[in-house]
């Protein structure tokens, strides 16, 4: 089983591969791709049981001794990460195949090869191979970004690949320094080194600051905002749920494994995480296309789910975990959501939009059951992750931050009535008139339209809401079934409070 | 003071004057012109680093170095020419 | 003392370059800073053993970190590869002016 | 044998840099891009191949020799070919001859010899 | 037999008589440019050629772009043809004279034959 | 059983869109009959519950992990709301199946079963976290409901979820501290074991979160305005919004709470002062209104003030008090809103000054309404004179000082007048008078029987309750003992003697019929503007408010500039450097023997390239000196002892200065001008981050001993591997997941360059304008091309040979796939620069085919590892040839990978920056629709 565990890179880069030559027939690519993610999502699935009660597996690539190989290892944490991301990826793909997006020549390949780079990064156990597999999933995305072509995405794509390109430098160089001081970029090794040697402390310091770059937290967010509105929805929502997710998740792993919670640090991150969650919502609320509120609030969220190792109790780790997995799954519908209005109507502008919730009764209900789950309102995933989350904090005596968490999510809920209103309630503005582009209101800098020649009243394909409306079914499901949830988490967050079973695991075999 | 010192000194210097080209022009075309001879000078540099630190696997390096030359002088001939081919 | 000098010396150029607002510019800047933690990943394996580990002409016992080296290369090749994208990105549009117009 | 190879190196490799640095000199001293290229030219072509060869007489072995001559010729060629792609992308981007030019046979060959960088 | 023999004796004679003619011409271009003042006189030259195949177009034209003070501009292959600047091209036949004599050289060893003798004059070479 | 109603609820919730396919607007008739039949249930268990004292308990586990459970409990208190929640739910449901238009009503029947589900669960929850669940369940469901009708309630309906939602927020906030203190989340053990009320500053914390919940959810002056503002949604909505649901739970949860906050001084005086305030305040606004809806709904404030404030008195009797009138107000505000409804339906108005006499066409309506105004107005025999007069009763119990009880039962008496005045108002002008004055229909007619049922079983409840009050004894009393005092019996009756209640009844009444009189035409205080400010105008406010600095934070970020998203990060690792610097750590000794004397020379050659490459504004001036930058680092390479990395950077430098021209030639000569300050302000961030990496660099490396692995490569590599160069042992052998990700991201490379350039399209345009003739013989690029083609195609096959000599020995000496790559890749890079036209240099090797077998050999390698067990791992054989054996390794085969993909890439850099304009025939389908798109993007782009 354990050598098993590369394949989840190896298949997909393959499946890139034949995908880049493979000129038709399109069903045939489009079922490749499927496929592909769905293999992923199974073995995401294989991985959560045999991990679920504790186990960690772990395999040294190429079978050569411990600190000489790289290790590949799953724990809890990391098996619920890749089926979320694996769902995540084969959800955003349908989307894909539904609006057509997924036969442009290049999108499959890209789509595989970044998915190759998040399940690397979530499984390896090596600072520096870390570094590789962010590489290997940013540089597709930055195609993906810009594969839509508009001058708004060569700018987007601008910020982001320069912004990236910093971090990953930075990240680097961090790594540079642990190596200069420890002699190792393994993780098993590095165990505990920061919290026994300040100078280690230091470099990981570096390589943590990089990951929260990576994760868009304030006051180095505002690349996201920038970047995140100018893709396809469809891309939009996959990066949305990888790339600052994959982020987070080396800050939880690391800081667990080498800082071994050290928790002489945490209340910088209890505050710089409440000002995410505060600057994020209030950026959310002011802004008036539905992809660029999508977009300040995943900052906000990202606040929401950093708080939870910020604060590295038990009861926290474990509530940030849960509310990483929901937060991923809830914002993916959003995005997904409104890109089908978007994709459909050809813009997210709230004041150009309007009265769906009669027209498109299954969109209307996936968008509002995922912003209610987003805003933290039972009976959806939303609710349990605040709920403990913020109990976490009170529990820990965090009083501040989670006074801050209970505003942000009531400013969350305005922001989410705000699209609601404008996209679903709203009259709507073009009633009556032609469908086509509004004349002169299209700068230079808005999103970019689909709806020259699109008919009059198009109507939202059901292949095109599905994606967002399963979702939405999983986030309900996981509110209303949370105990499943709960226990993954419950058990990822042990292995990061006690990093011993993980330390073994990567180093003794 | 060791013979290749000398040299190597030479062609720093040389390099210099070059540098020197590059930054005040006045053409574009002088300009390449100068930077085609900063990159020979990696040639002589190299060349003469080996031979100066006895390291015999310099020669592949300074294979690599004049591939380096040739492509950066038509590369550099296209850009004075604006792209012109 | 000296490499740590060089260091410092390619970061102050590279930082000063990406904050510019001409897309070559920050290219620039990047390929710099890329030198810059190459030569970071290489100090950090130690330089006062300055041999190749090249073990056919080279005694062991002399012989330069070569993991750090391994690792310079693959940053080398990474920070290519996103470098041609960069420049591919200058070549997008008219001018590689990245400031909006006001 | 080997002691003499070695000092006939160091001495190709000090006259080739020599040359390079009167070449690389001309760049400063002499008038128009045309004449700068005569310089360059120079250094790149004979100022490198002796250092080049230095190097050889310095490791002399088989395979050096193949790899030096292959970078010989690659260093001739980039002088040569080189040389000529400079000069007539300068040509064709105006660049200026200097007024003590004779005569331009290009410019008058495109029947616009007033016009021609080499126009005095 | 004899042509046999000429023609290798040629081969064997061309890198030196072309190592002269690169370090004689270096060494006076060099003087130029350490000596103060300037005893140039550059011209754009045409200079129409005996060669056939782009090989030995090609073999020309570089040999004067090695040679310090010439350096091949433009190129044309039918009828073949260089444009070259020359540094002290005194007259434009001088500089002709200077490539054909470098042009024989060359042809000696590339063909059986030689080089033709009748040197061309430009714009006689035929109409493109 | 409470599971059954429960899973009954959720069934018929789950249901009602289904059946409203079949049966339209009729829905509400099986519906209304699943409620009747479990109010009936409920009913049956009242002598077990209220008599016996037994508590029905059940429990499904929900989230046992962190102790929430669903757990549901039904005591006296629980039982009468459930009575109510469930009766007046069939009651509207009945009058729905009327008064809504025919046709398909599933969301509204839908909503409606929700909202009957989220009440009952949320009086049954035995756990504060479902509690909670269940309260914002009624929110969610509120604002659907609210929301239903179209665009103009859709504000309205944000305006009330967001107030109610901000309320729940408290309470979640609430539940949050009691849980984290008490450790458990079942109620009845937190509202049994109140030793946390012992501290006081957190008992009053979370008594002021709770009120502040019972505040929002019952429409409690400051924060009544939302519930006029829900008037938008339908009659059957607003009728079981004020009857039973929502603002009811407001009053349960108070009443709930009373065991734990009924002695916390905080928890009196706010329920009270806010709760008389919102009586007196509601009632004027009342009497004030001419549309009967709003009049009903404002009456609906008023009385929940009443309610409210007498919680807040805490005594037995006033919990007997709230109980009774809780049942009074759902009967007669129900049959009010059901009136309202029926009168807007017939007669085609709902405001008192559009309607008149209409007592003789709509006799029934005409009783109904009177009764249950008369209730309202507290008049006997009526069961609202039983709850007034035991209100009046509790007030003067009011704790706190002496003149607490006189003062509040003298405002609730004022009150209690006012409430007669408008229950007059509704009635007397409306159905009195000459005859109707109806704009909307010519001859009103009474409406039908079934749509009359509904309110005529509610206001003729009011009636037989009042008559026969005793029955409502122990209810009262269970509900009074479970909310506070255990033990507490009630003793109802119409007739109580002369007691200071009757005193103040007659005095409301008469105090009342003198406000009726002065009041009834209306003129008196129509139109006139009570209160400053109003509540919606405070919400909006506040809104924009928030939404303006929202706008700022988001300026901060809205510029397409990489300067400011990148000098952020810079400014962070500054940072963190200071704080690292300044901690004054032990950083160990550094050797002496680190530099050498050369390296001076090339710091000297650094600090040159850059500063020249920092000052330049020529494009190719700046991006030689870079390249002599890079140059330098080779150097360095070469003097660390690292000839691969020289190798590898020499030739990595060649290609950028190609591609990197290739790109230039499109841009102008020169770099935008810089102001000065800029440049000040960039040259210090500079500086500063160029100080922090070179002391981070000598304070973090060169400190240390050869890494334990280090030890290992260099000690194990030749034998384990075969290979001497270590360097590419590491990448091929030991460490070929980093290499296979670096080759994937080299890949991906060539992949999006292409993408990239096929979507957007090359802008370019020659930078440079030519000033030749094109006459001239310079100009042909054919000829011109011909001697470097001609050298070229000489030495191309050197190249390829050298490349292919470079990968085969790359285990043992410098060399390897990647650096055979790229020596390939020049040789290419050759063959594009000479060619005579671009579409020649279109070299006919499919590049994107050549990289995907690149990576599809080195992925191949790495499976066929599996067969010695491991992906990746390397395959040793020996190979016999004629002279004797040739080692090989799948790592060979790894590496040609890697060869084959670096080549692709140049070939693709190469040739798609090379072209002017993009092959546009490689992508189909969604590529060409883009194409309309770009050039309409392109064009409008300055
Ligand atoms: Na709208
Ligand atoms: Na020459």
């Amino acid at each position: 089983m354990n050598a098993a565990l590369p394949l989840l890179v190896a298949v997909p880069i393959l499946g890139a591969a034949l995908l880049t030559v493979l000129e038709g027939p399109r069903w045939l690519r489009r079922a490749l791709l499927l496929t592909i993610g769905a293999g992923a999502l199974a073995a995401g699935t294989c991985l959560v049981q045999l991990t679920r009660n504790g186990q960690v597996y772990a395999h040294d690539l190429g079978l050569w001794r411990d600190g000489v190989a790289i290790p590949f290892v799953v724990d809890a944490f990391s098996a619920l990460m890749v089926t979320t991301t694996a769902l995540l990826i084969l959800v955003c793909s349908v989307f894909a195949v539904a609006t057509g997006e997924a036969d442009r020549r290049l999108f499959s390949p890209l789509v595989l090869v970044l998915s190759a780079g998040v399940y690397g990064a979530l499984l390896t156990g090596d600072l520096f191979n870390l570094f590789v597999f962010v590489e290997v999933l940013l540089v597709p995305s930055y195609g993906l970004l810009t594969i839509a072509g508009t001058l708004r995405g060569v700018r987007g794509g601008r910020t982001y690949v320069t912004v990236s390109l910093l971090t990953s430098t930075t990240f680097l160089a961090g790594v540079a320094l642990v190596y200069g001081v420890a002699g190792t970029v393994q993780l098993g090794e590095l165990a505990g080194a920061a919290q026994e040697s300040p100078l280690v402390a230091s470099g990981m310091g570096v390589v943590l600051l990089a990951l929260c770059v990576k994760a868009a937290v304030v006051p180095v967010h505002g690349w996201l905002t920038r970047s995140y509105t100018a893709p396809s929805p469809a891309v939009t929502a996959l990066f949305s749920g990888l790339h600052t997710k994959v982020a987070i998740y080396a800050v939880y792993r690391l800081y667990a494994v080498v800082f071994d919670g050290d928790s002489s640090l945490l209340w910088v991150g209890v505050l710089v995480f409440s000002v995410t969650m505060l600057v994020g919502v209030l950026g959310a609320v002011g802004e008036k296309s539905t992809r660029s509120i999508l977009v300040f609030h995943m900052i906000s969220q990202i606040g929401y789910i950093l708080l939870g190792v910020a604060l590295f109790t038990e009861l926290g780790l474990m509530a940030g975990i849960f509310y990483l997995v929901h937060n991923m799954v809830v914002k993916a519908s959003l995005f997904l959501s409104t890109g089908a209005a978007e994709h459909t109507y050809g813009t997210g502008e709230l004041d150009r939009l309007g009265g769906l919730a009669r027209r498109e009764p299954l969109l209307a209900l996936a968008f509002l059951g995922a912003a209610l789950s987003l805003a933290g309102l039972p009976p959806f995933s939303g609710f349990v992750a605040k709920l403990v989350l913020i109990t976490a904090a009170f529990e820990d005596g965090r009083w501040m931050a989670a006074a801050v968490a209970v505003v942000v999510s009531l400013i969350t809920l305005m922001s989410m009535l705000k699209i609601w209103d404008g996209v679903f309630w709203s009259k709507d503005p073009e009633d009556g008139e032609d469908h086509g582009p509004a004349s002169g209101s299209e700068g230079a800098g808005a999103p970019g339209t689909v709806t020259a020649g699109a008919p009059a009243k198009p109507g939202v394909r059901p292949a095109v809401v599905l994606p967002a409306l399963v979702l939405t079914a999983v986030s309900l499901g996981f509110g209303l079934g949370s105990q499943v949830l709960l226990d993954l988490s419950a058990q990822a967050a042990a292995h990061l409070v006690d990093t011993s079973t993980y330390v073994e695991a990567v180093t003794s075999r | 003071m060791n013979p290749v010192d000398i040299a190597l000194v030479l062609v720093v210097a040389s390099m210099a004057t070059a540098a020197y080209r590059i930054l005040t022009g006045p053409t574009r075309a002088d300009q390449g012109a100068a930077t085609d001879v900063v990159f020979f000078g990696f040639v002589g540099v190299v060349a003469l680093l080996g031979m100066r630190l006895g390291a015999e696997l310099v020669v592949d390096l300074v294979l690599a170095c004049t591939l380096l030359g040739f492509v950066t002088a038509l590369s550099l001939a296209r850009l004075i020419a604006g792209g012109k081919r | 003392m000296t490499l740590p000098i060089a260091i410092g010396v390619l970061v102050t150029g590279a930082v000063y370059l990406i904050l510019q607002r001409d897309m070559v510019r920050i290219i620039l800047g990047f390929v710099l800073l890329g030198h810059s933690v190459n030569l970071l990943l290489l100090s950090a394996g130690g330089t006062f053993r300055r041999g190749r580990p090249l073990l056919e002409t080279a005694p062991a016992e002399e012989a330069a970190d070569p993991l750090p080296q391994a690792f310079v290369l693959t940053a080398i090749v990474i920070t290519f590869s996103i470098t041609i994208y960069m420049f591919t990105l200058a070549a997008a549009s008219e001018d590689d002016d990245t400031e909006e117009a006001s | 044998m080997s002691t003499f190879l070695e000092v006939l190196g160091v001495v190709c490799a000090v006259a080739g840099a020599l040359v390079f640095a009167v070449g690389t000199f001309g760049l400063l001293r002499l008038r128009d891009f045309y004449a700068r290229l005569h310089g360059i030219n120079m250094a790149s072509g004979l100022g490198t191949a002796l250092v080049l060869f230095g190097l050889l007489l310095q490791f002399p072995s088989w395979e050096n020799a193949l790899k030096v001559v292959l970078a010989l010729l690659v260093q001739l060629a980039t002088a040569a070919v080189g040389g000529n792609a400079l000069a007539r992308a300068g040509y064709l981007a105006g660049s200026r001859a200097s007024p003590a030019t004779r005569h331009d046979a290009l410019g008058e060959a495109a029947g616009n010899g007033a016009d021609g960088p080499g126009a005095t | 037999m004899t042509s046999f023999l000429r023609r290798g004796a040629g081969i064997l004679w061309f890198p030196f008589f072309y190592g002269f003619q690169v370090v004689t011409s270096s060494a006076r271009l060099g003087w130029d440019i350490l000596t103060p003042g300037s005893a140039s006189t550059p011209a754009f030259v045409e200079v129409p050629l005996r060669c056939r195949t782009d090989l030995e177009i090609t073999a020309v034209a570089n040999m004067v772009s090695l040679t310090a003070g010439t350096v091949t501009v433009a190129v044309r292959k039918d009828p073949p043809t260089l444009w070259v600047h020359g540094m002290y091209a005194k007259d434009d036949q001088g500089l002709r004279d200077h490539v054909h004599t470098m042009e024989d050289r060359l042809l000696g060893v590339t063909r059986a034959g030689g080089a033709p003798a009748r040197r061309p004059v430009p714009g006689k070479g035929g109409a493109r | 059983m409470l599971l059954l109603l429960v899973v009954v609820l959720a069934v018929v919730t789950l249901a009602a869109p289904a059946v409203d396919r079949v049966l339209g607007r009729e829905t509400g008739w099986p519906v209304a009959a699943v409620l009747a039949l479990l109010t009936g249930l409920v009913l049956a268990r009242g002598r077990q519950v209220l008599v016996e004292g037994q508590v029905l308990e059940a429990a499904l586990p929900w989230m046992p992990a962190i102790g929430v459970g669903l757990h549901l409990r039904m005591d006296g208190l629980a039982w009468l709301f459930c009575v109510i929640v469930l009766g007046a739910g069939a009651l509207v449901l009945v009058y729905s199946a009327r008064y809504l238009p025919p046709g398909r009503q599933g969301g509204f029947y839908f909503l409606m079963g929700a909202f009957t589900l989220a009440m009952t669960g949320l009086v049954l929850a035995d756990d504060i976290v479902l509690l909670y669940v269940f309260w914002e369940l009624t929110t969610i469901c509120s604002f659907a409901l609210i929301g239903l009708p179209g665009p103009k309630a859709g504000r309205p309906a944000v305006r009330t979820f967001l107030l109610t939602t901000a309320g729940g927020l408290a309470l979640l906030t609430a539940v949050m501290l009691l849980w984290v203190r008490t450790g458990t989340t079942r109620l009845s053990e937190i509202l049994a074991d109140t030793s946390w009320t012992q501290d006081p500053g957190f008992a009053v914390a979370v008594a002021s979160l709770v009120v502040l919940a019972v505040l929002t959810k019952s429409a409690q002056f400051p924060f009544h305005y939302w519930l006029p503002d829900a008037m938008v949604a339908s009659t059957p909505v607003s009728a079981y919004l004020h009857a039973a649901a929502m603002v009811k739970a407001g009053v349960y949860l108070a009443m709930r709470f009373s065991p734990a906050f009924g002695d916390l001084a905080v928890w009196n005086a706010a329920l009270i002062c806010f709760g008389l305030a919102t009586a007196v305040i509601g009632a004027v606004f009342a009497l004030q209104k001419d549309d009967l809806k709003e009049l009903v709904a404002y009456s609906t404030i008023s009385q929940l003030g009443f309610l409210v404030a007498v919680v807040g008195v805490g005594t037995p009797l006033a919990l007997i008090a709230a109980a009774v009138h809780v049942l009074a107000h759902s009967l007669f505000k129900s049959a009010l809103f059901m009136a309202v409804g029926i009168l807007d339906h017939q007669a085609g108005a709902k405001e008192v000054s559009e309607l008149s006499g209409l007592r003789r066409a709509m006799p029934v309506t005409t009783a109904l309404s009177a009764l249950a105004a008369l209730s309202m107005a507290g008049v006997p025999p009526l069961l609202g004179f039983v709850s007034k007069e035991k209100l009046f009763e509790a007030f003067l119990e009011a704790p706190g000082p002496a003149w607490a009880g006189p003062v509040a039962g003298t405002v609730a008496v004022v009150a209690a007048s006012l409430t007669f005045a408008y229950a007059f108002r509704f009635v007397y002008p409306v159905f009195t008078g000459r005859g109707p004055r109806t704009p909307g229909r010519d001859a009103p007619e009474e409406a039908p029987r079934l749509f009359l049922a509904a309110p005529v079983i509610a206001s003729a409840g009011g009636l037989a309750l009042g008559l026969a009050v005793p029955l409502l004894n122990p209810v009262a009393g269970a509900a009074a003992s479970d909310a506070a005092h255990a033990g507490t019996e009630a003793h109802l009756a119409l007739w109580h003697g002369l007691t200071p209640s009757l005193g103040m009844s007659v005095a409301s009444l008469l105090l009342g019929a003198f406000l009726a009189w002065r009041t009834a035409s209306g003129a008196v205080l129509a139109g006139r503007r009570l209160f400053p400010v109003q509540g919606t105008t405070v919400f909006e406010r506040l809104y924009s408010g928030v939404t303006t600095a929202g706008e700022r934070i988001g300026d901060l970020t809205r510029t397409d500039t990489p300067t400011r998203h990148l000098a952020a990060p810079i400014v962070l690792v500054v940072l963190l450097a200071v704080a690292v610097f300044t901690a004054d750590l032990d950083y160990g000794v550094r050797p002496e023997s680190v530099s050498h004397p050369q390296d001076w020379v090339l710091v000297a050659l650094f600090t040159a390239a850059v500063a020249a490459a920092v000052l330049t504004r020529s494009r190719l001036a700046a991006l030689a000196l870079v390249g002599v930058a890079g140059f330098g680092t080779a150097l360095w390479f070469l003097l660390l002892g690292a000839l691969d990395l020289a190798l590898t950077q020499l030739l990595v430098e060649i290609l950028t200065v190609v591609i990197a021209v290739l790109v230039l030639r499109r841009l102008p000569r020169e770099f935008h001008r810089v102001p000065r300050a800029r440049r000040a302000v960039f040259a210090a961030v500079a500086v500063a981050t160029g100080t922090a990496a070179g002391l981070g660099a000598y304070v973090f490396t060169g400190r240390r001993e050869l890494s334990s692995v280090a030890e290992y490569f260099l000690s194990n590599a030749p034998e384990e591997t075969g290979g001497t160069n270590v360097v590419n042992t590491i990448l091929v052998d030991y460490r070929p997941m980093d290499t296979l990700g670096e080759l994937t991201v080299l890949s991906v490379a060539g992949l999006i360059v292409t993408a990239t350039l096929h979507s957007a399209g090359i802008l370019g345009k020659w930078s440079t304008r030519l000033s030749v003739s094109m006459a001239s013989p310079a100009w042909e690029a054919d000829d011109n091309t011909v001697i470097m083609r001609t050298v070229t195609r000489w030495l191309l096959p050197l190249l390829v040979l050298w490349s292919v000599y470079l990968l085969l020995r790359g285990h043992s000496a410098p060399g390897g796939g990647f650096i055979a790559g790229l020596v390939g890749g020049a040789g290419f890079a050759l063959v594009y620069l000479t060619a005579p036209s671009d579409s020649v240099t279109r070299i006919r090797l499919s590049y994107l085919a050549t990289i995907a077998s690149g990576v599809t050999v080195a992925v191949g390698a790495g499976l066929l590892g599996y067969v010695d067990g491991s992906f990746l791992r390397p395959l040793h054989t020996g190979l016999p040839v004629p002279w004797g054996e040739v080692h090989v390794t799948t790592a060979l085969v790894f590496d040609a990978g890697i060869y084959l993909t670096v080549v692709g890439v140049l070939l693709t850099a190469l040739n798609q920056l090379g072209l002017e304009r993009p092959d546009r025939r490689f992508g189909e389908g969604a590529d060409a629709r883009e194409r309309g798109r770009d050039a309409s993007s392109s064009g409008g782009t300055p």
